[in-house]
Parts: C-alpha cells; sequence; structure tokens
C-alpha cells in the first residue's frame, strides 16, 4: 500500500456496486476528524450526515457546466489533534485535489487556516468557537450558529421559572467556557447571582459527585450544564440524585432527546431549557433527512449529522453556480447562491444568509422539558 | 538413581561444564570438588532444571529429566539447596519453610509433620520462625536453605556449598545434620570447597577442573592422592 | 460539616475505584516487572463485557461481573503468553511500548465491535439512600463495600492461601520459588489473570455511574500507575493507600482549594511524596 | 577501509537525498509530513540523549517540547519579539525549567524517576491547560509567526521551511553526534552502565545527570519552537501523555541508545501510521499489533538489530580472516 | 603509611557492618584484607572510596582528613578502585571502556564537544593515550576492539584493572579481583598486581584465595563481624589461632 500512492484512499462508504452515473466525474471532498480515541463518536456523528448526503446526491449526480459529478468523502482520522488534522489536509489537498476540507474541532480548523488560502480549499468548520470566523480568513465556512442567540430566551425562561441563582458546570472546552462566559454576565445583568462556576473536563472525570456537591452546596435554582450529550445527561442524573430539584440551561452541544437515551426518561431532566433536538424540529428537510437516517444508519440523527448533511447540499450548490468544482475560491464566492437554490426537501436547518466573515446565519429553536415531554418555547 | 551422561552447558560461546559423567546411587553421599569457577554450580543448575544442557542426557530413575521444568524436576523428587541459598526475603522462616512443602501442599498433616522434623535438626529455627528471612546470619540462612529443601521431602537433594561463609563450629553442625539427612533416606549430592570436611562424610567424590571431571573415585580414594591433598586439603 | 462528611464518602467512592484498579496494575509490576499499559484496555473490556452480558443476554447484573471478570481475565492471560512472556528478558521500557501496542489495538478493535458511542450500563442498586444528611446511591455504598471487600479477600488470599503465596515467593526471588516446585508460568499467568479480573471489577462498578464508551479507560490509568508508583510497586497496602490517597485530594482538594486545579494539587502532592520519599510510601516488596 | 567508505557515504548519501528529496516527491503532504517528522525526531533525540545515554527515562518531554513551543508562541505573539530572538529565546526557557526540574527529578532514579516525570509532564500539561490568561487555556494559542526572512531567503513556502527545519534538525543531529562521541558523551555513557562506577572513576554523576537532563530538554525545546513555527497553532495537547507515548514508540522502535534510532523510528512510524490511513477503522487494528510485533522480535529496536547483525558479520569475517591467518602461518 | 583508618564505624540500620576498625595501609605494598562473607570487607572498602558515609571514625589519606569526601572526589585524589561483581559497558569495546577512565584527569566541557575545540582533541588524544598505555600494562592490547560482552571472565577482570590504572592513581582497592577465576588465571592476575607494586602503585585487596593471598600479600587484616580479628604478615595471620578458628577452618574444622 505504501508504495501505491496514485490510489486515492478510499471514503467509508463504498462506491462500487452503484450502477448509476458511469461515465461522471468525481469530486473529492475531505473530512478530517477524530474517528479513533475518546472522541471517536462525536466524530462519526459528523461524518454520517456527510456520507448520507454523498448517497443521496449520488443517485443522480448533478451538473456543472454541463458536466456530469459525483461527490466522493474522503476521510481521515486526526485524533482530535490539530497537527494531524493539518497533515491530513496537505494529504487531501494534494491527493485527491478536494476544493473542500470539513474539519469538527477549532484546534485542527485553526491549524488548517494557516495553509487554506495559500493552497486554496475551503475549510468547512463545524466549531462554534467564534475566532474560527473572525481571524478574517476568507476561505473558511462556519456551519453551526454561533450561541449568542440562545443566551436571552434560555436565562429568561429558566430565571423566571425556577429563580435566580444558577450553578455554572460547562465542559471544559473552549466552546464550553465561552459558552458560560457569555450566558453568566447577562445572566447576573438580568438579576441573577452565580453561586458556582467550574469547567468540567468529561475525559479526565470519573465520577460528577465531587464536583456536583460542591455545586449544590448553595442551592441553586438552575444549573448550566453541557457537552458531549451523554457525559450531560449523567451530569444532570447524579444532580437529581443529589437533591436537585430546579432546572437546566443545556448548552447546544447536548441534545435533549440523546440526553434523555441515557436518563431513560424525561423526567430526570424536567425543566431542562437546549436547542430544538433535531428529531423534533419540524423545518421543511428535516422529515425526509431523519427518515432516511434512520434507514441508513438505525439510529436518530443528532444535528451535527444534519449540518453536515445540509451544508454538503448547500455546497454542491453553490459549485453548481460557481460553474466549478475546483476553484475553492470561487465556490467560495456563491456561497449565498447555494444557499439561496437549496431545494425545500434538503432544508434541515433553515440556513438564511451567510455572513461576510463566511458563517451561517440561521433561526433556531429551542424546546424545554415540560411535563415529562419535549416542548418547543414560544 | 541419577546419572548424568557426557553432559556439556554453554553459556553462551563458553562451555563451563564440558562431557561429564556422574552417577549417584540410592542412598550415597557424593561430593563434588573443585577450584572456583570450576563448573561445580552450573552442574547443579542443570540437574535442577535452571539451566539446560547444550548436550548429553541427564537421567533420574531411569527417565531422562533434562529439558524438564524445574518445577517437574522438584515433582520428581530433586531439590536443590542453591549456593546462594535463594530465600524468600521479606517472608518470615516458617513461611519459607512453608513454600519449601509447596509441592505437597494438599497434605497439611504431612507437612506439620515435616515442619516439625526440620525444627527438631534446627532448633534455632524454631526461635527464629516468626523473624525474616533477610534478618538472619549467614549461618542461619544457610540452615534455612536446606530446612525449606528437607521440607519438600525430596529423594534426592542437591547442596551447593553450604559451609559457604559458615564458622568453622557451624561448619561441623552442618555437616552432622547433612549425615543425619542422610541416615533418612535422602540421597545426597554435595558440592563443596571444604574438601576435607566433606569427604569425610561422602561415599564418593568427583574433582572438577575447568569444567571437565579431572578425578574420581571413593572418598577413600580421593583422600590418599597426594594432588587433592595438596590442591584442597592444604596438608 | 456535612460538605466534608459528603466530600470525604465522595473521595471514598472514587478512591476505590482508583484502588481496584491500581491493584490489579500493582501485582504485575511488581511481581513480573511489567508496566502494563494496556491494562486500562482491559478495564474498558470488562465494562463492555459486563454491558452487552446484562443488555444482550439479560444476566443479572452479578452474574454479568463474573462473567467479565472472566472473560477479561482470560485476555489478560492471553497477554501475558503472547506478549509479555515473549518479552521477558528485555527491559521494561519495551514491555511498555509493546504494551501501548496492545493498547491501541483492543481500543480499536472495541470501536469496530461495539461501535464509539456512549453506551449506559443499567444497575439494580440505583437508589438513592439519605443517611444522616448524606446523599449516597446503593451503587456507591456497594462500590465502596466491594472495594473494600476485594482488597481484604486479595490480602487474605496473598498471604494466607497456599497459591497467594507462591505469588509472592515469585516477587521476591523467582529462582528461590522454581526451585521450591513453583511453575513460575503458571504463577505469571494467575498474576495477570486476576489483574483483569479486578479490572473488570473496577470497570463493572463504575460503569454504571460514568459511561461505557471505547476510550473509557483512558480515564483511570494514569493516575493507577502514579498510584502503583507511590505506594510502592508491588504492595498491596500501597496501591490500596495510594487510590484513597489520591481519591482524597481529589474530593477535598475540589472543595476547599479550586475544582479548576484539584488535578494539579493532586499530582504535585505525589511529586512532593516522591521528592521526600524517593522509594514511594511503601518501601518494595511488601506485597 | 570499505566500512569507512560505506559509512561515511552513507550519511553523505542520506543528506543528499534529503535535500533533493522535495523535487522527487513533488507531493506537499509528504514534504509536510517529512517536515513535521525532522521536528518529532529533534524532540527523541533529546530523549535518547537522557534515556538511552544517561540512562534515566524521562516522561516528562511532551512537556518540555510543549514549553519551547509555548516560548516561541508566547514571545512572538504576546509579547511581539521578533521572530529570531524568539526562537533563541524559546529553548533557554526550556532549559531553564528543565534544570529546576532535573534538580529534584534527579534524585529519583529508574522506576521512580520515570514516574516522577510523568507526573511532572502531567502538571505542565495542567498548568498549560488551566493558565488560561497566559496560554489561551484549551483554545491555544494561534496566529504564530513562521521564521521570519533572512536577507533574501524567506520561510512563507513549505519548501523553505522543510530546508529551515531539515537544516536544524541536521545541526542537532550533529551536536548529538558531538556530544556522544567526546568525553562527555563517554561520561553519560559511563553513567548509564553504572553510577557506581562512574563515580569511583571520578565522574561527578550528579553534574552530568543534570546536564545530560538539561540537554535534552533543550532539544525538546528546539523541536517545540520549530513546531510552533511550523503548525503555527498550538494547544496543550502537545504536552499530554499521547505525545509523549508517541516519542518512547519512536525511540524504542528505532533502537534507544543508537545515534541513528531516533530519526530511523521517527520517520518509520510516522510515514507507517500515514500510509495506514487508508485502512480507516481498521488502522489501529494493524498499527497496534505491528508495533508489538516489531518491540517482540526486535527489542533493541531497529537500528539495534541492524547493529547485532553488523557485529556478528564482523565477528564472522574476521574469525574467518583469523582462520585464513593461521593457515598461512 | 599513606592512607590511615581511625574508629572507622559503618551501622546500617541495626546492623554494624564495620565496628571500630583501624587499619594502616602501606605505601607500595599489599595490603589484604581477609574474613568470612559478610564481615564487611566490600563495605570497609566503601567507606574508603566514599561510596558510604561512615557513621564513625576517621580516614586519612596522606595525613589529609577525607572522610567525609564524594566518591568522585576520593577518586580525583588518586584513590581507585574495582568492584566485587564486574561492572563494565558490555555493549561497548574494551577499548571504549578503558577510555573513560582517564576522564577525570581532564576538563573539556560539552561546549568543547560541540565545537571540537583544540582543548577536547587534545585531552581526548590524551585519553586515548592513556587508555592505550594501560591495556599495554594489562596485556589487553590485542582485543581493545572487542565487545566487552565477548570477552573471558579473567579478561574482564583485567579491563577493571586497567579502568582503574587509567584514573592514574596512588592507591587501587581491588575487590576479589579473582572470583570466578580459574588457578591459572588467577596466577597470572597475582602477577598482574606485583607488576602494578613494581609500578609504585600502592595495593588494597581482598581475597578469598588463601593460597594466592599467603603469596602476595606484605600484610593482611583480618576482619569478622565487622571487628578486627587480627593483623600481621601472612606466616603470622597463618597460625594466628582466632583466625583459625573463626575464618581459615582447616585443621580446626576437620577435628
Ligand atoms: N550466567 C553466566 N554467564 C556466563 N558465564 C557464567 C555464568 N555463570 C557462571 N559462569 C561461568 O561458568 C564457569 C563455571 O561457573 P560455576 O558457577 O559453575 O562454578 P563453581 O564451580 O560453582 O564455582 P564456585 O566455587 O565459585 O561456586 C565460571 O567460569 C563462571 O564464570
Ligand atoms: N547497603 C547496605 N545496607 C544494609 N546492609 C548492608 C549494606 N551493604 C552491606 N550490608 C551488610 O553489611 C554486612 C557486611 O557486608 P559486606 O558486603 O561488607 O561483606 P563482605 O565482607 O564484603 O562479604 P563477601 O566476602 O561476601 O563479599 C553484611 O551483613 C551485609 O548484609
Ligand atoms: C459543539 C461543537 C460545534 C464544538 C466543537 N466540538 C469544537 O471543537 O469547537
Ligand atoms: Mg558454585
Ligand atoms: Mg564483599
Amino acid at each position: 500500500a505504501c508504495s501505491n500512492d496514485t490510489t486515492a484512499p478510499t471514503s467509508s462508504v463504498e462506491n462500487e456496486g452503484k450502477e448509476t452515473n458511469e461515465d461522471a466525474e468525481i469530486v473529492y471532498i475531505g473530512y478530517s476528524g477524530p474517528l479513533s480515541g475518546p472522541a471517536a463518536y462525536y466524530g462519526e456523528n459528523t461524518l454520517s450526515g456527510l456520507q448520507l448526503a454523498e448517497e443521496e446526491i449520488n443517485k443522480e449526480g448533478f451538473e456543472v457546466n454541463g458536466k456530469k459529478y459525483n461527490i466522493q468523502i474522503v476521510s481521515l482520522d486526526d485524533k482530535y489533534m490539530p497537527n494531524e488534522a493539518a497533515a491530513n489536509a496537505k494529504r487531501l489537498v494534494q491527493e485527491n485535489k478536494t476544493p473542500i476540507i470539513y474539519n469538527p474541532h477549532s484546534g485542527g480548523i485553526a491549524a488548517m487556516q494557516v495553509f487554506n488560502e495559500q493552497d486554496q480549499f475551503i475549510v468547512a468548520a463545524y466549531s462554534s468557537e467564534p475566532d474560527i470566523t473572525q481571524v478574517g480568513n476568507s476561505l473558511t465556512v462556519r456551519i453551526p450558529p454561533t450561541y449568542d442567540g440562545y443566551i436571552e430566551p434560555f436565562t429568561k425562561y429558566a430565571m423566571e421559572r425556577f429563580g435566580p441563582k444558577i450553578a455554572s458546570l460547562p465542559t471544559a472546552t473552549q466552546y464550553g467556557k465561552d459558552w458560560s462566559e457569555a450566558l453568566l454576565p447577562y445572566w447576573e445583568s438580568k438579576g441573577g447571582e452565580v453561586v458556582y462556576n467550574t469547567a468540567i473536563d468529561f475525559s479526565k472525570e470519573t465520577d460528577f459527585f465531587t464536583i456536583l456537591t460542591n455545586a449544590l452546596k448553595d442551592d441553586p435554582d438552575v444549573l448550566f450544564i453541557g457537552g458531549a450529550s451523554e457525559p450531560t445527561a449523567k451530569l444532570a442524573i447524579q444532580a437529581r440524585e443529589l437533591g436537585f430539584e430546579g432546572g437546566f440551561i443545556v448548552m447546544d452541544q447536548a441534545k435533549l432527546d440523546e440526553m434523555k437515551a441515557i436518563s431513560g426518561s424525561y423526567e430526570t431532566l424536567e425543566g431542562a431549557i437546549g436547542t430544538m433536538p433535531l428529531i423534533f424540529s419540524d423545518y421543511p428537510g428535516t422529515k425526509p433527512f431523519i427518515d432516511s437516517y434512520q434507514a441508513k444508519f438505525n439510529k436518530d440523527p443528532g444535528s451535527e449529522a444534519g449540518f453536515h448533511y445540509l451544508s454538503l447540499f448547500i455546497f454542491v450548490e453553490a459549485m453548481k453556480a460557481a460553474g466549478s468544482v475546483d476553484d475553492a475560491k470561487l465556490i467560495h464566492e456563491h456561497m449565498q447562491d447555494g444557499i439561496d437554490s437549496l431545494p425545500e426537501d434538503k432544508k434541515v436547518y433553515v440556513v438564511e444568509e451567510i455572513d461576510e466573515n463566511g458563517g451561517f446565519n440561521l433561526a433556531t429553536q429551542y424546546g424545554v422539558i415540560e411535563d415529562g415531554a419535549v416542548a418547543p418555547v414560544e | 538413581m541419577l546419572k548424568l551422561n557426557s553432559v556439556t552447558v554453554n553459556y553462551g560461546k563458553y562451555s563451563a561444564v564440558r562431557q561429564i559423567d556422574i552417577e549417584v546411587s540410592e542412598g550415597e553421599i557424593v561430593v563434588l570438588l573443585g577450584a572456583n569457577g570450576a563448573g561445580k554450580t552450573t552442574t547443579f543448575k542443570t540437574i535442577s532444571g535452571l539451566l539446560k544442557p547444550t548436550g548429553g542426557t541427564v537421567n533420574f530413575e531411569g527417565a531422562p529429566i533434562n529439558g524438564k521444568s524445574p518445577d517437574r524436576i522438584v515433582q520428581a523428587g530433586i531439590v536443590q539447596c542453591a549456593e546462594d541459598r535463594k530465600l524468600f526475603p521479606q517472608m518470615s522462616v516458617q513461611q519459607n519453610l512453608m513454600m519449601g512443602g509447596y509441592i505437597h501442599r494438599s497434605k497439611k498433616t504431612q507437612l506439620k509433620e515435616s515442619l516439625k522434623e526440620v525444627y527438631e535438626l534446627f532448633p534455632i529455627l524454631y526461635d527464629k520462625r516468626d523473624e525474616s528471612a533477610r534478618l538472619l546470619s549467614g549461618g542461619q540462612q544457610q540452615m534455612l536453605a536446606i530446612g525449606r529443601a528437607l521440607m519438600a521431602k525430596p529423594k534426592l537433594m542437591l547442596l551447593d556449598e553450604p559451609s559457604i561463609g559458615l564458622a568453622p563450629l557451624v561448619v561441623e553442625q552442618m555437616f552432622t545434620s547433612i549425615q543425619h539427612i542422610n541416615k533418612d533416606g535422602t540421597t545426597i549430592l554435595l558440592a563443596e570447597q571444604n574438601a576435607n570436611a566433606a569427604l569425610s562424610i561422602a561415599d564418593k567424590g568427583y574433582v572438577f577442573e575447568n569444567g571437565r571431571i579431572v578425578i574420581e573415585g571413593t572418598s577413600e580414594e580421593l583422600f590418599s592422592n597426594d594432588e587433592i591433598r595438596k590442591a584442597y586439603i592444604g596438608a | 460539616m456535612e460538605l466534608l462528611i459528603q466530600q470525604l464518602f465522595n473521595g471514598l467512592t472514587i478512591g476505590s475505584v482508583y484502588a481496584l484498579v491500581a491493584l490489579g496494575l500493582t501485582l504485575v509490576y511488581g511481581i513480573l516487572h511489567i508496566p502494563n499499559f494496556a491494562h486500562g484496555a482491559l478495564y474498558m473490556v470488562g465494562g463492555y463485557v459486563t454491558l452487552l452480558m446484562m443488555t444482550n443476554f439479560g444476566a443479572h447484573y452479578l452474574l454479568a461481573i463474573l462473567v467479565s471478570m472472566a472473560v477479561v481475565g482470560v485476555l489478560s492471560v492471553l497477554m501475558e503468553r503472547f506478549v509479555f512472556y515473549p518479552l521477558r528478558h528485555s527491559p521494561p521500557i519495551q514491555d511498555k511500548v509493546a504494551a501501548i501496542g496492545i493498547l491501541l489495538f483492543l481500543e480499536a478493535l472495541a470501536q469496530l465491535l461495539w461501535g464509539a458511542d456512549y453506551r449506559t450500563m443499567p444497575t439494580p442498586y440505583g437508589q438513592v439512600v439519605n443517611l444522616f444528611g448524606l446523599t449516597l446511591t446503593m451503587q456507591r455504598i456497594i462500590i465502596v463495600i466491594t472495594a473494600v471487600t476485594v482488597m481484604i479477600a486479595l490480602y487474605a488470599f496473598l498471604k494466607k492461601t497456599f497459591i497467594g503465596a507462591t505469588i509472592i515467593a515469585m516477587a521476591q526471588n523467582r529462582e528461590g520459588a522454581n526451585l521450591v516446585g513453583i511453575n513460575t508460568s503458571k504463577v505469571a499467568m494467575l498474576t495477570f489473570f486476576i489483574a483483569g479480573a479486578l479490572a473488570a471489577i473496577g470497570a463493572s462498578l463504575t460503569s454504571p455511574i460514568n459511561l461505557v464508551f471505547p476510550g473509557m479507560g483512558h480515564l483511570v490509568i494514569l493516575k493507577a500507575f502514579v498510584i502503583i508508583i507511590i505506594g510502592g510497586m508491588g504492595s498491596v497496602p500501597g496501591a490500596i493507600l495510594g487510590g484513597y490517597i489520591l481519591g482524597f485530594t481529589e474530593s477535598l482538594g475540589a472543595t476547599y482549594l479550586s475544582n479548576d486545579y484539584k488535578d494539579i494539587i493532586a499530582f504535585v502532592l505525589l511529586v512532593l511524596i516522591l521528592t521526600i520519599k524517593p522509594n514511594g510510601i511503601f518501601a518494595k516488596g511488601g506485597v | 577501509m570499505s566500512s569507512i567508505f560505506s559509512k561515511r557515504n552513507m550519511v553523505i548519501a542520506l543528506i543528499v537525498l534529503a535535500f533533493v528529496i522535495p523535487f522527487v516527491l513533488q507531493n506537499q503532504y509528504y514534504l509536510h509530513i517529512l517536515t513535521l517528522a525532522c521536528i518529532w525526531s529533534i524532540a527523541v533525540y533529546g530523549l535518547n540523549l537522557l534515556a538511552g545515554f544517561t540512562g534515566y527515562l524521562s516522561l516528562a518531554h511532551a512537556g518540555f517540547f510543549a514549553i519551547g513551543a509555548y516560548s516561541l508562541g508566547l514571545l512572538t505573539v504576546k509579547a511581539e519579539l521578533s521572530f529570531w530572538l524568539a526562537f533563541l529565546v524559546a529553548p533557554i526557557i526550556t532549559m531553564i525549567i528543565g534544570t529546576f526540574v532535573g534538580i529534584i527529578a534527579l534524585r529519583t532514579k529508574e522506576h521512580f524517576f520515570a514516574i516522577y516525570t510523568l507526573c511532572v509532564g502531567y502538571i505542565i500539561y495542567l498548568i498549560i491547560d488551566k493558565w488560561d490568561s497566559l496560554t489561551g487555556g484549551v483554545r491555544g494559542l494561534i496566529g504564530i509567526p513562521s521564521p521570519a526572512n533572512i536577507g533574501p531567503i524567506s520561510f512563507d513556502t513549505p519548501l523553505s521551511q522543510y530546508y529551515f527545519v531539515l537544516v536544524v534538525t541536521l545541526l542537532c543531529i550533529l551536536m548529538v553526534y558531538r556530544i556522544v562521541h567526546s568525553l562527555t558523551g563517554r561520561t553519560f555513557i559511563a553513567i548509564r552502565n553504572s553510577e557506581e562506577l562512574a563515580l569511583s572513576l571520578g565522574i561527578s554523576t550528579a553534574k552530568n545527570k543534570l546536564l545530560s537532563f538539561v540537554l535534552s530538554t533543550f532539544f525538546a525545546g528546539v523541536a517545540g519552537a520549530l513546531y510552533g513555527s511550523f503548525i503555527r497553532f498550538i494547544g496543550p495537547e502537545i504536552s499530554y501523555t499521547t505525545i509523549m507515548f508517541d516519542f518512547l514508540t519512536y525511540l524504542i522502535v528505532g533502537g534507544i541508545g543508537t545515534l541513528s534510532g531516533p530519526i530511523v523510528g521517527t520517520f518509520l512510524i510516522v510515514l507507517l501510521s500515514q500510509n495506514l490511513q487508508f485502512l480507516q477503522d481498521y488502522r489501529m487494528l494493524i498499527f497496534g499489533p505491528l508495533l508489538t510485533l516489531l518491540i517482540i522480535f526486535s527489542p533493541r529496536g531497529i537500528v539495534g538489530f541492524v547493529l547485532t547483525k553488523y557485529h556478528q558479520h564482523q565477528r564472522k569475517t574476521s574469525a574467518v580472516l583469523k582462520d585464513a591467518r593461521a593457515k598461512e602461518g | 603509611m599513606i592512607l590511615q583508618t581511625k574508629q572507622l564505624t559503618k551501622q546500617f540500620g541495626g546492623l554494624v557492618a564495620v565496628k571500630n576498625v583501624d587499619f594502616n595501609i602501606e605505601k607500595r605494598k599489599v595490603n589484604a584484607i581477609i574474613g568470612p562473607n559478610g564481615a564487611g570487607k566490600s563495605t570497609f572498602f566503601n567507606l574508603i572510596s566514599g561510596v558510604h558515609r561512615p557513621s564513625s571514625g576517621q580516614i586519612l589519606y596522606k595525613g589529609e582528613d577525607i572522610t567525609h569526601l564524594p566518591a568522585n572526589k576520593v577518586a580525583e585524589l588518586g584513590l581507585a578502585r574495582t568492584f566485587q561483581t564486574t561492572n563494565l559497558f558490555e555493549m561497548a569495546t574494551v577499548f571504549d571502556n578503558v577510555v573513560v577512565g582517564h576522564r577525570l584527569r581532564t576538563r573539556s566541557n560539552f561546549f568543547d564537544a560541540i565545537f571540537r575545540t583544540k582543548r577536547l582533541k587534545e585531552e581526548e588524544e590524551r585519553c586515548k593515550q592513556k587508555a592505550l598505555e594501560v591495556l599495554k600494562f594489562t596485556e589487553l592490547s590485542h582485543i581493545g576492539h572487542q565487545l566487552v560482552a565477548n570477552i573471558s571472565q579473567e579478561e574482564k577482570k583485567r579491563v577493571a584493572f586497567a579502568l582503574a590504572l587509567a584514573t592514574e592513581p596512588e592507591i587501587v582497592f581491588l575487590d576479589e579481583p579473582t572470583a570466578g577465576v580459574n588457578p591459572d588465571e588467577t596466577e597470572s592476575l597475582a602477577y598482574l598486581i606485583k607488576k602494578m607494586v613494581n609500578q609504585g602503585i600502592t595495593v588494597c585487596l581482598i581475597e578469598h584465595k588463601m593460597r594466592m593471598i599467603m603469596d602476595l600479600a606484605d600484610r593482611i587484616m583480618v576482619l569478622n563481624y565487622g571487628e578486627k580479628l587480627a593483623e600481621g604478615t601472612p606466616s603470622e595471620i597463618n597460625k594466628n589461632e582466632e583466625v583459625i578458628r573463626a575464618y581459615l577452618g582447616g585443621s580446626g574444622a576437620s577435628a
């Protein structure tokens, strides 16, 4: 295998056996993310959305300048490490001439941004890290929304329903810290009080009782939690075990439905407010997406999958509008066109526009758990 | 009982023992004499399976035992009391002795019996039974090593320089004990620098030089051999 | 005061887990001088086997743990036979790297077989118990009780039984053990088996309060290594003491100093201990 | 005669190869990988100096690597020092911290030293991770400049960066070569062999051990600084145990205590793991056992294995020569 | 008299390994120490050479108090030693082993190493010359290029001598230099020791091989349980009843 450098790394979705579009050319789309190690599940979820999109796109193929194309995802493992992500990006550009490379962590994205303009590829950045779009990189597309939109409604809801004391226990990633840095001042400005504030490193903590005991000692009304859904759910469960009866503000990385899978019922999570789980969303394209995702992967999709799925369709549309499948700059310039011409049934979320820094702007929905069920907030 | 047939043992390229033949019959005390580094310890290690011979065979009670693992050889009835004693330093005297009875571990009463016998043979060990082995003096450690070997109720006991570093008085006691053990039915193969004492209790002996056996004979023959008197007895 | 007691109990829980994992490691390290970095992977496999026994075969939690102990024990023995036995004459660094290879393999295998996702392990002992103003859960009480029982049992096994004594004997003098008729290969396998079984117990007990996933071994293994060195390699009381020292430092440090810096506090404490006692708390060979 | 001829020319040939390879490969990605491998190998040389030649296995080296990288990063990004000054100062800072750590850590020996330094490495990681206001915490440090132009030479293309890193690597190897082959190196080896003996030969083991420790942190610091300027983004994970285990693996696979081991091991493993990428999920299923097998069948590493064979061969030939001479005589 | 111990004592926990030993080492003589295993002989060496700190007592070298000097300083003063278990770098050549022996007489540091300064080159040359010289003296020149792992036991002992000699010592302390060596080779080592004394070096050695000691030693001290049991010429020691009882045995034991 070592000497056979010309063969492209195959995608994990098998392309052989699909009889359509035999004469179509292939556009390689790069992906670098954690596919082994502690963050592998996160990586797999993000990749799965791309794979589903790839499959659907290739049923018909797409046409640019009268030429037919198929997509092929080339995925490489970077173990969540920036330098590996950079090496992967180099490799993808060099061997597959990928005009777009996805990466789902801020470190990898930042490392790629060092050379993506020079090497002419778009970083499809799945991160809510504000820096990603603020460094002024001209070939970056930030896919998920920033969390600013959540601060106000979450605060309002939680404070009104439960009271003014909050204990903050976000995940110990930059994303988590930024979230709490945005939330807590706002919370205080609305007359609230922060009674405890620390970050939890889910990759190092075996048991959350110690932290929770401290967080709960001043009887907070609300817990601010978040991170990967499953450990976040564990945190909520253990808070209940320790007698906590208030509500939760759940940052957007965790999904209420995924948390319920761990807690067993929504009762435990009563009073939690967070982003609307994809399965409860009702954008035009959500339903078809959920159906085909369930058919393919045999589980409910999370928003990571949804965003990746959606974004690939937008990129394809942008390529069509740009009239090029390989000119990253041109594609980036036509992102707005791509968004505008996205078919209704692919709108898993509704992206309104792409801002001047390359960030998607979209309307988001929130959900709360009331009486043991998810309910949308007005 | 024990028969070494043209046994050769190498350490890497170096032959420490070269084509030696040794025979030990039941009930005998046989002594191996020789200078430092002549190959006695190597021979013992080979018999008890810690080393594999490069050539030749070792037969015990008619069956070959070369190449067998040390624990199998102990089960066959050969127990070695090594030159450097190889005690379990942090275990107590009694624990060391009980470990010596490892192959009879299911026979609790027999073990108790053996323990009593050892304590009778070496009363000092009884006084020190709860002391860590490493805190014993050299002589006591040597007794413990022999006691531990006896616990296995061996048919053949290999004693590698039991008198090493011991005060003459202790050496005397040691040899008396060896005779006792032998009278109780244990065959003994002994390596010694202290040729005088060894030959006085042995039936026959072999003299090693540079890994070869240069002289063999009964104790009387060796005792009266001038060369040996000069080299090892220093008369 | 109540806070202190609650945190002491929390420290006890977490310390129990650390001690259980460290025990298996210290046996293997102290007796065979093998720094088995793959021990964390055994821990992880232990969690999965228990989980799968419960979810796929409907086995009771306790039965599932027994099966897990057996499976991981055997896996551990296989590791000894195929990797560490051939390396028995090499210096420990080589073992370390070989163990890293196994670790990578087992983690990848787990991910392939069972997926990368987080799973929860159900437990029949989920009840919350309130005692004297303390909040305990049955599971945590079980963790502490089991850990203490297992430690006492292991200690008694090593000290009071013949088979156990062979392990100690081998640690103290390998050739000597050979010379009294102990099959050292068998003892090595036995030791690895026990270590594997202990990892399985640790993981099976902890999983209901955390999650089961391929990388779960990382949570404990580094700390376990530090513990066994602090406690003196091969020392059973040392591993237990080290586990609890770390557990209490973490819970009390998080409470009275800083949660963000609690790991630093724990590690600085460990460094201090080693600075003052360069050979660990329990010097070598104790068992 | 022929052996001098071949050894010397091999080295020259390899260096020439290293210089022309970018033109042969014409592949940015491989250039990137080669550059990274060079950087790693410098750190591994540092580790080797201490673990391989002096006999003290430090597991804090990823930490010192990170200190080098962060020093460069902070000096350029926050203190806005000129690149070259920062590049000079970064290894010095690493060495200063290394001196303090070394003085205390070297009180311990063997396993205890290894674990002690493992703890120190972990503490370094935690400090980088937690001290947000200085290091940027988990977000890391972004925007480290690449080497500034020296007159007409600029370092902003991958090719020029490769040459820059290559030259530094060669200088470092030369340094290690000279140290190992000097009286200082002989002193280190004597300490590894037996501290007792070294002491009895009048060698101040404490001083020399510290020297070796500090030198090895120097190489880690240089590698870290290079890494920072090459990837231009650093996060706390570069000081984590994963990186430390990588270093260790490179060293052991290449051959600990040999001069070419670090570079052989690093290049082999880095290229191997990159080339196994196509296996996707199965990568570690293959790589893990491969690593284990490599250790089982060649415990002294690739270079150790080759050296043993070489010595055997030499012994045989000299024996043959002796025989021949004997027959003649 | 070149070196003198006064009431030298060493305690390990409860064990007194060396107890109030007064001993004088005579210049250019062979001073031997004998005694049963565990008598404290090696410990006595370790005290003098600075490996262990004495619990009490004094060590004077040419009238200067060296009791508390670390081992490397003691070596610099001209006291060299060998160890009971041969202690060499197995995977290096004999020559490379010996070169480092002269390190303590050189000054070059690692800057010299990196810049290959004149001083380093000179000193390296000096070390190599010294190595060649002592290899010649110990009759090892022919195996200088061999790996230590591949040479015989007796050759290893000689390498250990060579290493000690490379430090340019005034006294060498030899701990059981002929252990594990056959009688023929023992004799050639004894010859080498004589040769050292003829060169003006003072020798102090520990041995269990009586015939060699009686032949070689000018003076003998007998240690027993850490205490000096007797001291004198070989023939005096040979006749000393106490020594016979505690150590020599012989007629006493068989009687
Ligand atoms: N592990 C080893 N590796 C290499 N050579 C060895 C080893 N063990 C012993 N030898 C050598 O083998 C030879 C025979 O040694 P052995 O220990 O059998 O002698 P011995 O007769 O028991 O001597 P002693 O009276 O000193 O106990 C010696 O030259 C010794 O140096
Ligand atoms: N570092 C130490 N710690 C504790 N006890 C020690 C230490 N070194 C030596 N001893 C003890 O001191 C006593 C004297 O030991 P030493 O090595 O000096 O004996 P020796 O006369 O050289 O014996 P041999 O002839 O066997 O070499 C022994 O009982 C030994 O166990
Ligand atoms: C929630 C995610 C969008 C955040 C992502 N894990 C990051 O590293 O930035
Ligand atoms: Mg012997
Ligand atoms: Mg001695």
